[in-house]
């Protein structure tokens, strides 16, 4: 009963962990330029295929191609925030919610066109691969990889924002943008680059992700929703509520299916809808 | 309603607001007479919007009690504060950018008269709402104007239409907040001679820095220093006490 | 009115004839198939079936030339099915339907078939009901009970007798889990435990766990083709679940190529049912995998195959009728076919106008460093028992 | 308008009912509606579709408009009023006509219960709890497959004759006028109700909630009802769907048909009343045409579309639009467009 508990403790802080990285970027540039990317998948895929292409086309380890793909996702987000995105910063958000909306779509149909249809298989390294047990739980060794990359990455994500000088100028402006502008930081050289950092991630989980959900064209579509829930749950601009968030979902999610599998598919939006009735800003969300 | 002959229009006994250490509202009790118009005094920060914000219900008072006509509201809302009479404008524009001033004010007429829920009939339909609504923008000089859209409008002609849409929800109470604020001098006589022909039994009370405007209208004056009621007569009274000299008069807004 | 709706149907229908008998010298096909979206694999990897049978069949058949009109239906759209069906019959006056990835699609697209008395091909489609809702209908794929129930039955045979089910919680989920429980009990085996997952499920660890505790000796699980197998298998490796111990048992998806690429060595051992496979030994296979590498530069799968056998059918059929496209012509042509596909011998059953054919089973093992589906046991002359067990009238 | 004003002011009356009159352009409009019958009696079927399609952008309108609620979930209802149409005939009611009104009825009430959560919400919280909603639903639709058919979709149901004269035919015609008399119908309700003072009100609390409440009005009951009159009319349109085809499943409750309803309305741009006609006519054409030429990649096409019009078109396509028609050539040109035409006779412009 116990190891079960804490098996599917560990299996779900371990999705919980993929929904983190694949959500942080969004939920950050939401919080500061009230910008809804709703493309924000679309370079989670990027990622995915980044990683998938290295692997099958050019022999790469698993590992050396997460950074590519960081540094691929990130590149070519700040090409589209640069030459279209900043044009709707002060457009309505249903305006934004279009545009992305149409990204979403020609990337779809690009990534068919390139890579066709097909679900792209990811051939792990045998260290990553099968499980071991400790104290009677079964650990999977990738979702083990998978908790410690995603611990790394959120550290430095914190130190990058709590401690360094880009760091206050970022958080300064997703609390107050207007004072921020006032104070002459430059919001928008700011915004760039926290955009490009959080596509980045999201390629990171991109790559990542293939392992347990597969990667084929409809990826930018299908896990959108699960990125808006995560950022709507965690509060805008909150890297520990998104943190938080993630966890509890991804946690809910696999509990709900080991313990009552019948309504295992409701669980995370009864979750969600019942965490956002009770705080509509979310868990640790600013403004409501 | 008629309250009986003597009760105050407004009245607040007690009133109480801190936020954390710092007291914005000490201990206020006034009353405001019917029909009365009252200039609200103070510099900066003494408390002034605060002292309107708890009236109107936008703050909830830590203790004391508010009166309108009698009746203790210390407990209800916003709207139904609106709905007994108790009206206020912002000092900060807060209008319908998208609506023209006619769909404005009729909206406040109709919100007021409870047909607002009907939609199987036009309101022009409306008749007497639409010309009330009409007559407002004519008393307030924004009739010419009356079919361009709200964030068209000239400055001085929104704070009117602030005012316009206040009058329409038929106030027995009326509280300005800074009616004038940022407007050209000129167009701020225009602004004030329309408050002044307001009807008689509608009580004014009115934050205002232009000295000048406040001896003018205000039949009674109110200083504020931070967070508390200075002293309260007439304009002679106020321009000849020391104090306010001292605090006020001699301060910043000269 | 019943009477008066019927006749107006049948009018409708005579007027239909007579448009397409105009269509002189081309068979006008129309293919309606998810081409985009989630679905968007399946379809074109039917749409190669198709190709690879015209390109090495050539595009007359009994004088005509075949000409294909492709909708995409985008997915489970049965109102978008229905519409297409229609407007390719009167507007581009089609001879025929074919393609149908999914089932609801089939479904309202065979209303207008029985409704126009037009020739329905369902390549892919595979509930049992599918083919009763037009007379006019025959399939090329398999149906979800031929194949489960000479699965559960195969697994009682093989001396297993707790068995879990763990589906996906829709429809055909429901139907494999049904088929497959009925056998293995009927056999006499015993149902200890069962689960549904959800459509959408991405991670199976959970599951897996709660079967793992229960510790049956086999392991059934049907997924729908897609990402969800490859997740699976990992998960099954993951959870250290002992092949050994627990057979793990599925529908032919589970052990699709890209999934096995997918969970690698996990993937060992795994024992599925189904009609066809690329790595099936026979010389017409051989020809038809390497023709469809060579054109397509991947494997065939079930999908391609219902695709080109179902070009097989219109093709024999065409041929019998010479040309002539009444639907009736064309269905009393179709029953009863028999030829030997890529996929071993198959016909179309004169009554049920369901495809028959043979059903292996299969273990996956690594032959040359790949990992394959081996046949080690089959079931032949499988019919659709649902339909077998279904009243005649 | 500030065009109204240079035109002669009337007075009060007579420019809110000149707001109010039928514009020419909104007559060629619906005139043009009956065009598929005469050019395109082959795509009825489509033009039915477009007809469905349009109505529930209109029901999405109403709310995301006009009121300023943005919804994901909008499909709960369309699909909601399908599977009442879809179960009454499949029970053996099969008369359109009630079973259309008792659909409605049932997305309304629907409506209603749900609206005391939404007027609580605003904002991205507004749109995930319609969402999850939404989505909440169609997992109930699918583990009810006992009822709803599940994912093979409701089998057995069969209309009635239309008035029990008229089928619903292979070509359509019954369809699209079907479709077509529905949508004009509840436009004009929806247009009525966009003109009234309730209109008016959800204006004021799309523009400026807070300063609703300093006029003393409740922002909360007048939302509640336009939600429900929204659900209620998104379910008509869902009722149609399944009368016209036969068919239901799953597909009309999903995800994908509330984000693409809400795309073909910022589209054709929200808050116009025609701006979810538009967008429905534009996009569902274009996909029809586009998957039409390839079925596999029109996805590109489409996306490029919504691009050009955010970055060419602000606020939609009649945004827009009208923003052309404003300059002063636009007015040279497209002035009488916005005029009521002369020849209406008097007592039809009050409308």
């Amino acid at each position: 009963m116990l190891t079960s508990l804490a098996g599917v403790l560990f299996d779900g802080f371990a999705y919980g962990m993929l929904l983190f990285l694949l959500s942080v970027g969004l939920s950050v540039t939401l919080g500061m330029m009230n910008f809804v990317n709703l493309a924000h998948c679309t370079f989670a895929m990027i990622g995915g295929y980044v990683t998938v292409t290295l692997i099958n086309q050019a022999g790469w380890p698993f590992l050396a191609t997460l950074p590519v793909s960081f540094v691929a996702a990130a590149a070519i987000s700040v090409v589209f925030e640069r030459t279209m995105f900043n044009r709707l910063y002060r457009a309505s958000d249903l305006d934004q919610c279009l545009l992305t909306i149409g990204l979403v779509f020609v990337s779809v149909a690009v990534a068919a066109l390139i890579y066709s249809t097909v679900q792209q298989p990811v051939q792990l390294p045998s260290y990553l691969r099968g499980s071991f047990q400790v104290g009677g739980v079964t650990l999977g060794a990738y979702r083990l990889f998978l908790i410690v990359f995603a611990l790394v990455v959120t550290a430095a994500l914190v130190i990058a924002l709590e401690y360094t000088r880009f760091g206050a100028q970022v958080r300064a402006a997703v609390d107050n943008q207007r004072m921020a502008r006032g104070l002459g930081i430059n919001v928008d050289g700011a915004f760039a680059i926290t955009f490009a950092l959080g596509s980045g991630l999201a390629g990171l989980g991109g790559s990542l992700a293939i392992d347990i959900v597969g990667l084929d064209p409809s990826f930018a579509l299908a896990f959108l929703v699960y990125v808006l829930i995560v950022v709507s749950v965690g509060g805008l601009g909150s890297i520990g509520g998104t943190f938080a968030a993630a966890v509890l979902l991804g946690i809910s999610d696999m509990a709900g299916k080991y313990y009552f599998p019948e309504i295992g598919s409701f669980m995370i939006y009864l979750v969600m809808i019942s965490l956002l009735m009770w705080r509509p800003a979310g868990i640790f969300g600013r403004r409501v | 309603m008629n309250t009986p002959a003597g009760t105050p229009a407004l009245s607040t006994s007690g009133l109480n607001k801190r936020f954390g250490s710092l007291v914005v509202a000490n201990e206020i009790g006034i009353a405001l007479p019917q029909g009365v118009r009252y200039a609200l005094i103070g510099p900066n920060g003494a408390g002034k919007t605060t002292l309107i914000n708890l009236m109107t219900g936008m703050l909830q008072p830590d203790g004391g009690h508010i009166l309108l006509g009698g009746e203790d509201i210390t407990a209800l809302g916003p709207e139904q504060r609106v709905s007994r009479g108790l009206v206020r404008t912002f000092q900060i524009n807060s209008l319908f950018p998208h609506l023209n001033p006619l769909e404005a004010v009729t909206l406040a007429v109709c919100e007021r008269e409870k047909i607002s829920r009907v939609w199987w009939r036009t309101t022009a339909g409306y008749r007497a709402a639409v010309d009330e609504a009409y007559d407002i923008l004519k008393s307030l000089l924004l009739a010419p104007v009356c079919t361009r859209e709200t964030r068209e409008l000239a400055y001085g002609q929104q704070r009117l239409l602030e005012i316009a849409l206040a009058l329409a929800t038929r106030p027995k109470v009326l509280l300005l907040d800074e009616p004038a604020a940022g407007v050209p001098r000129d167009e701020s006589t225009e602004l004030f001679t329309a408050i002044n022909s307001l009807s008689k039994d509608i009580t004014v009370l009115f934050i205002e820095h232009d000295m000048e405007l406040v001896f003018r209208l205000a039949s009674r004056i109110i200083v504020m220093v931070s967070g508390g009621i200075l002293l309260e007569g007439t304009p002679d009274e106020i321009s000849a006490d020391p104090r306010v000299r001292e605090v006020y008069l001699g301060g910043a807004h000269g | 009115m019943q009477r008066a709706m019927t006749g107006l149907a049948i009018a409708t229908a005579a007027l239909l004839a007579a448009t397409s008998a105009y269509a002189q010298g081309t068979v006008k096909i129309g293919v309606i198939m998810s081409y985009s979206g989630q679905f968007a694999d399946p379809g074109s990897q039917i749409d190669n079936g198709i190709k690879l049978y015209m390109k090495e069949h050539g595009d007359t058949v009994a004088g005509k030339k075949i000409e294909l009109i492709r909708k995409d239906n985008g997915g489970v759209a049965p109102d978008v099915a229905k519409r297409l069906a229609q407007e390719l019959i009167v507007r581009d006056k089609v001879d025929m339907i074919a393609g149908f990835d999914l089932t609801p699609n089939a479904l309202a697209a065979a209303d207008v078939s029985a409704q126009a008395k037009k020739f329905m091909v369902n390549m892919n489609a595979a509930t049992s009901i599918i083919t009763t809702k037009s007379p006019y209908m025959v399939r090329t794929s398999f149906t979800v009970p031929q194949v489960n129930e000479a699965l559960g039955t195969w697994a009682y045979k093989s001396g297993a007798r707790k068995a879990y089910t763990l589906v996906s919680d829709f429809s055909p989920g429901h139907d494999g889990e049904g088929a497959f429980q009925r056998a293995f009990k009927e056999a006499g085996g015993e149902i200890i435990g069962s689960a549904r997952y959800p459509v959408a499920n991405q991670d199976f660890t959970a599951f897996l766990q709660r079967a793992k505790d229960l510790s049956p000796d086999v392991l059934y699980i049907w997924v729908p083709g897609g990402p969800q197998p490859a997740a699976i298998g990992k998960a099954v490796a993951e959870r250290g679940i002992d092949l050994k111990k627990t057979k793990v048992l599925g529908q032919g998806e589970l052990t699709f190529d890209e999934a096995l690429k997918g969970m690698g060595d996990a993937g060992l051992g795994f024992i599925t049912a189904f009609h066809y496979d690329h790595n099936h030994q026979s010389a017409k296979n051989r020809k038809f995998v390497a023709d469809y590498n060579a054109e397509f530069k991947r494997n065939p799968d079930m999908f391609s195959v219902g695709g080109y056998d179902g070009m097989h059918a219109i093709y024999e059929a065409l041929k019998k009728t010479n040309g002539n496209t009444d639907g009736d012509a064309l269905i009393a042509a179709a029953k009863g076919l028999k030829w030997e596909s890529p996929r071993g011998p198959m016909s179309l059953d004169p009554e049920t106008r369901d495809v028959v054919q043979t059903v292996y089973i299969r273990r996956v093992e690594k032959v040359n460093g790949q990992l394959v589906n081996v046949e080690f046991d089959k079931l032949e002359n499988m019919k659709d028992p649902f339909k077998a067990r279904m009243p005649k009238q | 308008m500030s065009t109204a004003s240079a035109s002669g002011f009337a007075g009060p009356q007579q420019y809110l009912e000149q707001q109010a009159r039928w514009r020419t352009v909104e007559i060629v409009f619906w005139l043009c509606t009956l065009l598929p019958f005469v050019v395109a009696p082959n795509y009825l079927q489509l033009a039915s579709q477009i007809a469905i399609t349009a109505l529930f952008a209109l029901s999405l309108d109403l709310i995301l408009g006009y009121a300023g609620i943005v919804s994901l979930g909008h499909a709960a209802f369309f699909g909601f009023g399908a599977y009442t149409a879809g179960l009454l005939s499949k029970h053996g009611w099969g008369e359109p006509l009630t079973g259309l009104l008792l659909s409605g009825l049932a997305a309304g009430l629907l409506g209603y219960a749900v609206s005391f959560i939404i007027a609580r919400f605003r904002h991205l919280a507004l749109i995930m709890i319609t969402l999850g909603f939404g989505l909440l639903l169609l997992e109930l639709a699918n583990s009810a497959s006992g009822l709803t058919g599940g994912a093979d979709g409701l089998q057995g149901v069969k209309m009635w004759p239309l008035l029990g004269l008229f089928k619903f035919d292979l070509w359509g015609v019954t369809a699209y006028w079907y479709s077509l008399i529905a949508l004009f119908v509840l436009f004009l309700v929806s247009r009525r109700l966009i003109n009234s003072p309730f209109g008016l009100s959800l204006r004021g609390i799309r523009e400026n909630a807070v300063r609703m409440r300093a006029i003393g009005a409740e922002s909360r009951p007048h939302i509640r009802t336009i939600y429900t009159i929204s659900a209620a009319i998104a379910g008509v349109a869902g009722a149609i769907l399944t009368q016209t085809t036969e068919t239901v499943s799953l597909g009309v409750l999903s995800f994908e048909r509330s984000a693409d309803v809400l795309v073909m309305l910022i589209l054709g741009g929200a808050g116009r009343l025609y701006g979810g006609l538009i967008g429905a006519i534009i996009f569902m054409i274009a996909r029809d045409w586009f998957s039409g030429v390839n079925p596999q990649y029109w996805y590109l096409p489409i996306g490029v579309l919504l691009i050009a019009v955010v970055l060419f078109l602000p606020n939609g396509i009649l945004g827009g639009v009208s923003q052309l028609v404003n300059t002063e050539r636009g007015q040279r040109w497209f002035g009488w467009l916005t005029l009521p035409p002369a020849w209406l006779p008097s007592w039809r412009r009050g409308a």
